[in-house]
């Protein structure tokens, strides 16, 4: 297969020997988890910079506007203004909050999202760890977030605090659901929940076309899901801001409203990445079967990008979403995912065994 | 111990809290701030306070003559400037008796239009803009610039124009004035669909607005709620229909009514009665007749001892102008009975029940203008 | 309606009335005892029908204080002007037409509020654009401000 | 049967109208040459003001340092704001007439509302519009102009 030379398997395992090597395995492990943790570190805010740059040039292209266009080349460092001017903001003390849940609130949040990036394959053996029930892991720990969100209204001490991060509560559990069901009815087509073998089961197709119309279908759910999951419009009512100004981070101010801004794009990102891995073949190539020709073509595109640009796709379509609909109520957002997308995902997921039973999938 | 004990019981569903939207808050549009009684999500009370931006333009007009209070009037209600401006006007020239040339009433008839459509357009952008729907704002306010650039090369200015004068207008209007507006027409029915599409038509919308904010004809007149929120209750009250000024007797147009009452049919009746003052500039624009574009007035005006009401539609329901004369140059009193003050009044009975998201909707759907309000 | 049967309606429902000529609209002067009654009687009665509440002004004559009132039937077209007026400036009172006309209750609010002229039986008698702690009542006449009215 | 239909009615119903919604601004996203965005400083050069457009007021003086204005003090009375101030002076002239010229034509651009009243009613024309439009400046005195050129002089024969 011609992207074995895009492979990083053998690569990290020659940092991986060579480290065991020269050290004793316990420093070993140590000097690599620190890597590791750097890496990701520097990738986290590089891409959270990047897509906050991104969502505004985006947004401003569906306005008909320009968007940032004054520092640097097309406004490419107006991101980096942004957040040195964040950093050095005063970080502004409220009156009888609850310090300890109101400073630790940010960190929560943004440490759910680090976690959850760790199980995604971005390569062929460019992932942190490869978890054999990846899926669930990442399910379980997105849906960490919440109780920092919870925490920050709760102790912000104020009741536009508290209505967004109450609204946000019942709005992640009700979806929880529906982004769960809908990952697992591909895991029914998949028989595995480890991304890898996700991935690779999808080098003859791609889930969303080997599946019927059931795939699609869980497609669709998931990004109406995962969007909800990820608080951003039409889904913000945790934020709303012409009705709660801010919502749960209406008192963050500097930094810590900075990581509530970086954990949301990062947020974006992870759910668009599983999007793109379960549903769109991840780093696997486009193939057509038959076409040998233009298949390796499609090869020697390196999977990075394969994987990049489905992700981006997806977070396109999100941003298309939040930038044209308007705000969902409270009542309505419940309703949407009780009376339609959950009963709609069971049936779906039912049909989806009937098929794999059948073995009608390609 | 026995303390806790006696403490009064509350339970958690009766009990209430009460949250300041403004005077900063996104959605008031200003420096309106309501007390908002709630349960849980559930608006129990609202009680705006106003007065923010209270300037005392009546008092001021005691002091002014009336050419100076056109001025005045443009900052009350500063989205509808021309037609405001329209009313003192029409307030003088009736007190007068004097007879304008008709090339000045199709100019004010074609201006005002114009205005309505420019008002409705930041209406709608803000009402999608209340709602979530972010992108609406851009464009509404990107298609208002080409009215306002209409107004900038006839005027001079682009929100605040103080363009009428008692008998007439300040100086003819500009040459291109007919082959812009008719450009303008062209462009807007183009883009009135994108309107639609993105936000009329569009199930969360509706969703959003059908049934919220209920008002029925008997209540939009109890509490005197004019202009297209009147009118999607049902109550025929506009004033160019009723008590025509300008030329509106002389063009064919429908005043939009409808039934429901409810936050859509006022989004509806405004998204139509934008087509319906497009109709009316295409039925003029070509026909505006050749003369001065002022009667002859005197320098100093004063109007004979007495009361005069003047009103006009303004883009928010009727404006009307009650003014005592004593015969001096300045009125003895100047009182304006500004649309959004009374209709501010209404907010409390129809949201009453209602989420705060539905408030937001229901204020936004009422079109208020805090200037207007405060005066 | 015409005016003229609403001129001689009026005036039998209330005698004591005062007609005055040569107005825009037909124009009463009311004793402010008899002003209840009245506005009650042009509410109820279906011949008169006086549904709409279209204008209330709160005026200072110079001695005299007062609310002029506008009113308007949606159904019948026919409008009419009340008048009230005082000689009492320390405390103006008169009788509040909130409960017929909901709309007059911010009306009567701002009238309070500029004229303090205050309206027995509203549900709700704050000021409502300046504060509760104001001193005097900007609209009238006599109203001096040395540091906040510039005389031109 | 009909509430099974009217169910997923509505959710077709709901998806294509969200479609069409998204068309929109998926179309203004892949057509920039709609933008309508004027890069405000660097289009300084072409920016051009429409010739009524209000941005100050000012007083044309002629070649030979002329103006119109007799300092008859209409324009002061007609402000609604104040934002006037007229300071003539009385000269005789060589026939012994005394005549009024202005001192100072002051101006105050920080109270102006720009409603235009001076410049309609002045009986000489000696008002208009200027189109300059960049006003800001770092202290408030600089707002208030003298609007007569100094050493200019009231051409021959306005009365």
């Amino acid at each position: 297969m011609a992207f074995n030379i895009y492979d990083f398997t053998s690569f990290n395992q020659s940092i991986d020997e060579l480290l065991y090597e020269w050290l004793p395995p316990f420093w070993a492990m140590i000097v690599e988890m620190t890597i590791i943790g750097l890496v990701f570190l520097l990738a986290y805010a590089i891409v959270g910079l990047l897509l906050v740059y991104a969502e505004r040039k985006v947004c401003a292209f569906m306005q008909n506007r320009i968007g940032p266009n004054r520092v640097g080349p097309y406004g490419i460092f107006q991101t980096i203004a942004d957040f040195i001017k964040l950093l050095m903001k005063e970080l502004v003390y409220i009156k009888d909050s609850d310090k300890l849940l109101f400073n630790i609130a940010p960190f929560i949040v943004i440490i759910a999202s680090f976690m959850a990036i760790a199980a995604i394959p971005f390569a062929k053996g460019l992932h942190a760890i490869d978890f054999d029930i990846g899926i669930m892991y990442v399910v379980a720990v997105s849906s960490l977030g919440v109780v920092g969100i919870l925490l920050a209204g709760w102790s912000s001490n104020n009741k536009y605090s508290l209505i967004g991060a109450m609204r946000s509560g019942a709005q992640i559990i009700s979806y929880e659901l529906s982004v769960g069901l809908s990952l697992l009815t591909i895991v029914v087509l998949a028989g595995t929940m480890q991304f890898s073998q996700v991935v690779e089961l999808q080098s003859t197709g791609w889930f969303i076309f080997k599946g019927h119309i059931p795939a699609v279908i869980a497609f669709i759910v998931f990004l109406i899901a995962s969007t909800a999951e990820t608080n951003r419009g039409p889904f913000d009512l945790a934020e709303a801001e012409s009705e709660l100004t801010a919502g749960f981070h209406t008192e963050y101010s500097g930094i810590k409203f900075a990581f509530f801004f970086l954990a949301e794009y990062m947020n974006m990102f992870i759910v668009a990445s599983i999007a793109a891995t379960v549903f769109l073949g991840g780093w696997m190539p486009f193939h057509i079967s038959g076409l040998e020709g233009f298949n390796h073509v499609m090869d020697f595109i390196p999977p990075l990008i394969w994987y990049i640009g489905k992700t981006a796709f997806i977070i396109w379509l999100m941003m298309l979403f939040k930038w044209t609909f308007p705000r969902l109520r409270i009542d309505q957002l419940l309703n949407l995912e009780w009376k339609y997308l959950l009963p709609i995902n069971l049936v779906n997921i039912l049909i989806m065994a009937f098929i794999v039973l059948m073995g009608w999938h390609f | 111990m026995k303390e806790i004990i006696n403490l009064p019981v509350h339970s958690i569903e009766e009990e209430e809290y009460h949250i300041n939207m403004g005077p900063q808050h996104p959605s008031t549009h200003g420096v309106l701030r309501l007390v908002v009684t709630l349960q849980g999500e559930t608006v129990k009370k609202v009680q705006p306070h106003c007065g923010y931006i209270h300037r005392g333009i009546e008092k001021m007009c005691e002091k002014d003559t009336y050419q100076q209070i056109i001025h005045l009037t443009d900052r009350m209600d500063y989205l509808s400037a021309h037609i405001n401006n329209h009313a003192v006007c029409l307030l003088v020239e009736g007190a007068l008796e004097v007879e304008v040339p008709e090339r000045v009433k199709y100019i004010r008839t074609i201006i005002d239009e114009l205005n309505r459509i420019a008002s409705h357009q930041l209406w709608w952008c803000s009402f999608g803009m209340d709602l979530g729907g972010l992108t609406c704002f851009f464009y509404g306010l990107r298609d208002r610039e080409h009215i306002l650039d209409i107004f900038e090369e006839s005027f001079g200015s682009r929100l605040l124009h103080s363009y009428y004068t008692p008998g007439g207008l300040m100086q003819d209007i500009h040459p291109n004035f007919q082959k812009r507006t008719k450009d303008f027409i062209k462009y807007f029915r183009k883009k009135i669909k994108d309107y639609d599409r993105i936000l009329s038509g569009n199930v969360i919308f509706e969703n959003r607005s059908q049934g919220i904010g209920v008002m029925s004809k008997e209540l939009a007149i109890n509490y005197g709620v004019t202009g297209p929120s009147g009118r999607a209750s049902g109550w025929a009250c506009d004033i160019r229909k009723k008590y025509p000024y300008g030329v509106y007797d002389k063009v064919d147009f429908k005043e939009i009514l409808r039934t429901d009452g409810d936050t859509y049919a006022r989004y509806m009746v405004r998204m139509d009665e934008m087509r319906e003052s497009m109709k009316i500039i295409e039925q003029l624009i070509d026909n505006i007749p050749e003369g001065d574009y002022t009667a002859k007035m005197k320098p100093i005006i004063k109007l004979p001892a007495g009361e005069y009401y003047q009103r006009v539609e303004s883009a928010r329901g009727e404006l009307g102008i009650y003014c005592i004369s004593d015969g001096n140059k300045t009125p003895l009193r100047m009182k304006f009975r500004t649309p959004s003050f009374v209709n501010l009044g209404v907010l409390d009975k129809i949201s009453r029940d209602m989420k705060i998201a539905d408030l937001v909707a229901i204020g936004a759907s009422l079109d208020l203008v805090i200037p207007d309000i405060d005066r | 309606m015409d005016s003229e049967k609403l001129k001689e309606k009026i005036l039998t429902l209330v005698p004591e009335a005062q007609l005055e000529e040569n107005k825009q609209f037909p124009t009463f002067l009311i004793p402010s005892g008899k002003f209840k009654s009245l506005t009650a009687k042009l509410k109820e009665d279906k011949d008169l029908d006086f549904d709409y509440l279209f204008c209330l002004t709160g005026v200072d004559w110079g001695t005299e204080l007062g609310v002029v009132y506008h009113l308007t039937s949606t159904s019948l077209n026919h409008s009419l002007e009340l008048k009230v007026k005082t000689e009492n400036r320390e405390t103006p009172e008169f009788d509040t037409v909130a409960d017929l006309w909901k709309t007059a209750e911010f009306f009567e609010r701002e009238v309070w509020d500029l004229f303090g002229i205050r309206f027995t039986g509203h549900p709700d008698m704050r000021r409502i654009f300046l504060e509760e702690d104001w001193v005097g009542f900007p609209m009238r006449k006599d109203y001096t401000d040395e540091v906040n009215i510039v005389e031109l | 049967m009909n509430s099974i239909y009217t169910y997923f009615a509505d959710i077709f119903h709901g998806l294509k109208s969200l479609l069409i919604g998204m068309s929109v601004t998926g179309r203004y996203f892949f057509s920039p040459g709609q933008i309508v965005t004027q890069q405000y400083p660097e289009n300084r050069k072409t920016l051009k003001m429409f010739d009524r457009f209000k941005g100050d007021l000012m007083m044309p003086h002629d070649a030979n340092n002329q103006h119109r204005c007799t300092g008859c003090g209409i324009c002061e009375t007609n402000c609604p704001n104040g934002s006037i101030e007229v300071i003539s002076d009385r000269i005789e002239l060589p026939d012994g007439k005394k005549k009024r010229i202005i001192d100072k034509h002051i101006y105050h651009l920080s109270m102006c509302t720009f409603c235009g009243l001076c410049v309609k009613t002045c009986p000489s024309d000696a008002l208009a519009w200027d189109q300059t439009f960049e006003h800001a400046v770092f202290d408030r005195s600089k707002l208030t102009k003298i609007l007569n050129k100094p050493g200019s002089s009231i051409i021959k024969d306005i009365e």
